[in-house]
């Protein structure tokens, strides 16, 4: 079914306002129930035995003692994994993540599985496992992988987009390159030319639930799965494939889940405790340990980023160039391309080149990580930019909105804008009080903009109304953050009822068609267009009844207001019929009222933001310390501000861990040195500030209410934002990410400050 | 493997179970009580989600052996409320939507009602360093801290 | 007509063009078209590929008209958190 | 594993003689289970000593503050008199971990767990406390310079448990300080830690014990930072005296959490710091 997906400029009754969330009394009293809640009767423990070696053939594995053990019920390797991918590379390259194929290509890569009867039989089993290894030369740095002498880890990796095509395998996967015009001839225009390398180190979605399944494989060949995930869809059809069952078959459930910000989104281990449940046809639960998050789940990319920017004395960017290169861990990504497209978005460039690679490395397999790829870039790109505002003498901010984007402006990435959100978020932040704050010694202000792109995709929503009048919506959107609520609220206003009369529910994968992940910023975008089509199917329905009650035509029924009233002069006699009393009586018209959609929601528009940040730096230490932070993003309508500025807050608050502490740290061995919350450092409350926002609305003209993902936008900026802070601190510009207490320091020192 | 028989108040209510002298009382609680309202989310004492009473005092359960509570009391998430009426962390931690995936929740009302008991007008930094064993991830503590201070007015008005 | 863009490795799909001309109402239109001028074009179709129409990037939607003198661009499939 | 919770230090020690396996002294637990969750031991024995009462205790003599060898950091900061005297001792307490950590976490089990950056017990060598050790068959009080031998290892024999930490009566005006480099604002381990305590006389230095953490194999106590302030009122040129003697003595290692290089010169920076708090806490001026 079409429908027009137009913003109508419709004035709301509720989106907008600051409801309470329908789950959060079970959130606050410990009823919810996350991955690991979840229990089966006869249930049994998995455990997963790991690589302690960063590459290594795996040459034999002994798992005879380990099935001897009394309680012992199932022991994998990946000969239990057989490859049912008819050749598709990216999915095997799945399986064989879930369970390491000969080889082991990272610490902590899986090898071996166990299901017992209990905790210390599972552990005691893994002890028994003899993995025999032969030790290969490894790589975990992506310049270093980069290079013609680097160990090279698939012999099948041979890199695309490059002309010729290479005959040698290499580390890198594919090379992207993005821009228009001529850049040469832009650079010769240049009277300033900034060129800069710019490092980040790899961090972690850091999501306080590990993660954790509870699967069951029947003799019938039927499997249920309840799973902490951001789209449990395609868990269902990525594990289905990859063990050999029928989509339909396996049911897969959502629990509450505990945080994803991307990692969430791909298969880690639950491929493995569905074989594991089929062959001790027993269910088997199998939660992560921190350690194992840290090691084996997808962090994001380690980066090295060359940026060159020329500019008039004008102010006017004549030429911006890039090359970026991502560390993709083990297996081929996709996130180096992403850098290149996400550089230069935010402004408008006559001659632009973004050139993206992708590599391989010694490192778990890289997954999404909120607008991924997008704040390395930005570090580079954003960080650049106030060196080239320097270099002639002109307002960082003044720069930026020079050079900003706009509608007609041909993206770096391509395409052509149209309405967008960059330039009145650099205004706003020009305008903020927070920019004419004073600043006290060692103290020093930055600001920065980011870009991500957002996305809809398929969703399929069901509307019920019940004889009472209430109303249940189940949504396959995952709910990662309160998008409930907003649900919620957009099916009340489209019924014209109140909040509390609608209950949101996240359907399993067996009661509703396939919903895309929620990822991408997509949630309350595609699931909150989704659920207005389907209250308008439900209205349609509801004035065929009031038509029926009424015994009028249906064509002299209009639904205004949430009631339905009569037309025309031979009706005003009849009183308006409001939900409530048309449910009533849907037994006696025609049964159950509801109404349904499927749509591709297409169309989310792109996002921009604009953060200020204040930092205060000990020039003895090195220590940083944020004191004041704003965020100023473009939320198209904010159905629901609370979760909006929630959104803003915590991308910002994890922008600013990244931008100062947090980072993997890899021995010489290739082995991870620091994988647990103690030494992987986000920030903790007493590190932060209040983080200010300010939402600007200009809605999407591509959603029914204005909706533009807010997700994922606000974590872009803050690495180059706290960057430019820092050098406005201590007049030392940071070139290395995260910008730890002994970098800072160490760039102090090397500058004679 | 010698197993511990542990006798102990949970909540209010006497509860007995038995558990291997290993485990730990966050594994006890969850799997042999069922208050799977404590979380785990690193087992190492780092994240605070696993924050439960211990006779009065603000522990990390995952640091506590099943074994040492025996004859002591033990308060958790499951018993802040009393019956339907809500705690008054927990009604502000919901009007100020200062959770978003809700993992980390149970353990900041239980640190939060621990700093409330000692210290009921809080200032900001003393809010934020209280909380500081208590990872969140979602939300950049800026709703936590808010409401923790409406909290802390409402509890003075009593 | 139609003004179809590509950047990224989709341009050495089609013998490097970065810009080509195409006659298409719909996204699919567009897409078959391509794939028969363009066989190499086939595998990144296949994998997955977004089409941006006047700034807006469509992922799945392939029955989305395409308005004559639409700027059309060609993008890689993209991935978030 | 087996589990006891004896009443007596000396049944403790009897315990722990007697049993072959591995066996653990559990107090606060806080390093302990961390341990035992990252499957780095597997105890046979584990002796919790909390029931004991003599372990309890905070006790205020003649001869100084004595504190109980299960007595927590959350205790120790509620003790006004302890606070009073050893402000430094009871802030180096209090910054391991978290309030969920205080609640448990104890400066004998800081002492045992041998880490070279152990935060109390910088501040434990600068006050000059002693450790009661009991064994089954003898008892002995041990300098706390004395225990830790290396990272992870102490001079503790096979059966023997500390029973209290014996603060000596604070000399009049003195005071001490302690301060640590982290990178967070709390919950990391010390990257540097610097304990200092002092004695005025007439305004001068007279004497004082310089201790420095996380930046050598175990807490050193640094003669010659000592030397660098006595006979001084604490001037700029006897605090880049101390901060370069600071430096000179640390034998630091690269890790996850600093490097060779910034400990070293965060050693002195720290030094200055905490010996400005502490000249002022004895009433310097």
């Amino acid at each position: 079914m079409s429908h027009d997906t137009s913003y109508t400029k419709q004035k709301f009754k509720l989106i907008g306002s600051r409801v309470n969330r329908p789950d959060g009394i079970d959130k606050v009293t410990g009823r919810a129930r996350y991955g690991a809640d979840a229990s089966a009767p006869g249930q049994l423990v998995g455990k997963v035995l790991r690589s302690p070696h960063a590459h290594a053939l795996i040459k034999k594995i002994d798992t005879t003692k380990a099935e001897k053990l009394p309680g012992v019920k199932a022991v994998i390797t990946s000969a239990d994994m057989p490859d049912l991918t008819g050749g598709n590379r990216s999915m095997l390259d799945i399986l064989e993540n879930c369970m390491a194929r000969g080889r082991a290509l990272y610490d902590g890569h899986a090898v071996a599985a166990v299901a017992a009867v209990d905790e210390q039989t599972a552990r005691q089993a893994l002890k028994l496992i003899k993995v025999t290894y032969k030790r290969l030369p490894h790589v975990t740095d992506v310049d270093k992988a980069m290079l013609p002498g680097a160990p090279v880890i698939h012999d099948w990796v041979f890199t695309s987009g490059v002309d010729p095509k290479p005959e040698k395998a290499s580390n890198v996967v594919q090379r992207n390159q993005f821009g228009h015009g001529d850049v040469e001839a832009g650079f010769a225009e240049a009277d300033v030319i900034v060129e800069k390398t710019f490092k980040t180190e790899q961090t972690h979605q850091g999501y306080i639930e590990p993660h954790a399944c509870l699967a069951t494989v029947g003799p019938d060949g039927h499997g249920d799965l309840w799973v902490t995930t951001q789209g449990h869809f395609h868990f269902r059809q990525v594990c289905a494939a990859l063990i050999g069952m029928d989509v339909a078959k396996l049911k897969v459930t959502s629990s509450e889940i505990g945080g994803g910000f991307g990692g969430k989104t791909h298969v880690w281990m639950e491929p493995v405790a569905l074989v594991l449940a089929r062959e001790a046809n027993r269910p088997v639960k199998l939660v992560m340990s921190r350690e194992e998050v840290f090691k084996a789940t997808g962090p994001t990319s380690s980066t090295s980023v060359d940026v060159k920017i020329g500019a008039k004395k004008n102010g006017t960017i004549t030429a911006a160039a890039a090359e970026l290169r991502y560390q993709g861990g083990a297996f081929p990504g996709i996130w180096g391309m992403l850098g290149a497209m996400t550089s230069f978005a935010c402004y408008d460039l006559k001659n632009v080149q973004s050139v993206g690679y992708d590599v391989i490395c010694n490192r778990p397999k890289v997954a999404a990580y909120r607008a991924p790829s997008a704040p390395m870039a930005a570090f580079g790109i954003e960080s650049t930019m106030d060196l080239v505002a320097e270099e002639i003498g002109m307002d960082p901010v003044k720069f930026r909105i020079k050079n900003a984007a706009k509608e007609g402006t041909q993206a770096s990435y391509g395409p052509v804008y149209g309405p967008i959100g960059i330039g009145p978020t650099l205004k706003a932040a020009q305008n903020h009080p927070h920019m004419k704050a004073k600043l006290r010694k060692n103290q020093g202000r930055g600001m920065a903009c980011g870009f991500w792109f957002n996305f809809g995709g398929q969703t399929c929503t069901d509307l019920n109304i019940g004889v009472d009048g209430t109303v249940s919506l189940a949504v396959g959107t995952v709910d990662v953050g309160g998008s409930r609520a907003s649900l919620g609220l957009i099916a009340a206003e489209e019924l014209g009822i109140e909040y509390e009369q609608v209950k949101v529910h996240i359907a399993d994968t067996a009661s509703l068609g396939h919903n895309d992940t929620t990822e991408g910023s997509r949630g309350t975008f595609s699931s909150g267009m989704a659920t207005i089509f389907a209250a308008r199917d439900a209205k349609d329905e509801l004035c065929q009844r009031a038509a029926k009650m009424w015994d009028i035509p249906v064509s002299a029924v209009a639904w205004k207001e949430g009631k339905a009233v009569a037309k025309g002069k031979r009706h005003n006699n009849l009183a308006p019929l409001t939900l409530k009393e048309i449910a009533a009586k849907s037994p006696n018209t025609g049964g159950p009222i509801a109404g349904h959609n499927e749509v591709v929601a297409d169309g989310a528009g792109v996002s921009f933001a604009s953060h200020i940040c204040d930092v205060e730096v000990d020039p003895e230490t090195g220590a940083t310390k944020v004191i004041r932070y704003t965020v100023v993003q473009d939320a198209g309508k904010a159905i629901h501000p609370d979760y909006v500025e929630g959104q803003f807050q915590g991308g910002a608050a994890q922008g600013i861990g990244w931008a100062l502490n947090e980072e993997y740290i890899y021995g010489d061995d290739g082995l991870l040195q620091n994988a647990g919350f103690l030494d992987y450092r986000i920030p903790v409350c007493s590190d932060l500030p209040f983080i200010d926002t300010e939402i600007l609305e200009i809605p999407n003209p591509n959603h029914p209410y204005g909706i533009r993902g807010v997700g994922e936008t606000s974590i872009v900026p803050p690495l180059a934002a706290i960057g430019n802070a820092v050098s406005n601190a201590v007049g030392v510009r940071m070139t290395h990410v995260p910008m730890s207490p002994p970098r800072i320091l160490k760039a102090l020192d090397e500058a004679g400050v | 493997m010698s197993g511990f028989l542990v006798s102990t108040k949970i909540n209010g209510d006497a509860f007995q179970f038995a558990c291997p002298s290993e485990e730990t009382l966050l594994d006890s609680l969850r799997n042999r009580v069922g208050l799977t309202g404590v979380k785990e989310g690193c087992g190492t004492g780092d994240c605070g989600a696993c924050s439960i009473t211990l006779d009065g005092s603000l522990v990390c359960s995952c640091l506590v052996l099943a074994a040492e509570a025996d004859g002591r009391e033990i308060g958790t998430v499951e018993g802040l409320s009393d019956g339907m009426k809500l705690h008054p962390l927990q009604e502000k931690f919901i009007e100020h939507a200062a959770l978003q995936c809700g993992i980390c929740t149970p353990g900041f009302l239980i640190s939060a009602k621990a700093l409330l008991e000692k210290n009921p007008k809080p200032s900001e930094k003393e809010i934020r360093y209280a909380l500081a064993g208590n990872l969140c991830r979602c939300t950049g503590y800026d709703k936590i801290v808010r409401a923790v201070q409406a909290a802390a007015k409402e509890m003075r008005k009593k | 007509m139609l003004k179809v863009g590509f950047t990224g490795a989709l341009r050495s799909s089609v013998n490097g063009h970065a810009q080509v001309d195409a006659q298409a109402s719909t996204i699919r239109e567009l897409l078959s078209g391509l794939v028969q001028r363009y066989p190499d074009l086939a595998e990144h179709v296949d994998q997955g590929i977004a089409v941006a129409l006047d700034g807006e990037i469509y992922r799945d939607d392939w029955s989305k008209p395409i308005p004559d003198g639409s700027a059309v661009f060609l993008l890689p499939r993209i991935q978030g958190g | 594993m087996r589990f006891e919770s004896p009443t007596t230090t000396k049944e403790a020690a009897a315990l722990l003689t007697g049993e072959l396996g591995d066996a653990y002294i559990l107090a606060g637990g806080t390093d302990l289970l961390v341990r035992m969750k990252l499957g780095l031991i597997e105890p046979a024995l584990v002796v919790d000593i909390k029931k004991i009462p003599a372990t309890q205790e905070i006790n205020v003599s003649d001869k100084g503050i004595s504190i109980g060898a299960s007595v927590s950091g959350a205790t120790m900061s509620e003790h006004a008199k302890l606070n009073k005297s050893w402000p430094g001792v009871v802030e180096a307490a209090n910054l391991i971990g978290s309030d969920q950590i205080q609640s448990r976490c104890t400066i004998a089990g800081n002492l045992c767990n041998a880490s070279p950056a152990a935060d109390s017990v910088p501040a434990l060598i600068a006050a000059g406390a002693k450790a009661v050790i009991v064994g089954e068959q003898r008892r002995r009080t041990v300098p706390v310079e004395k225990i830790i031998t290396g990272p992870g290892t102490t001079s503790l024999q096979k059966g023997e448990l500390i029973e209290s930490i014996l603060l000596p009566k604070q000399a009049a005006r003195s005071a001490d300080a302690y301060l640590r480099f982290i990178p967070r604002t709390e919950m990391d381990i010390a990257v540097v830690g610097v304990g200092i305590n002092l004695t005025l006389a007439r305004g001068v230095i007279q004497s004082a014990r310089v201790v420095l953490g996380a930046v050598a194999p175990t807490p050193i106590l640094v003669a010659k930072a000592a030397k660098a302030i006595v006979g001084t009122k604490l001037d700029a040129q006897a605090l880049e005296n101390l901060a370069a003697a600071c430096s000179d003595a640390c034998d630091p290692i690269d890790d996850k959490r600093g490097t060779i290089e910034y400990r070293t010169r965060v050693a002195g920076v720290l030094a200055r710091r905490a010996a400005v708090i502490a000249f002022k806490r004895a009433g310097g001026a």
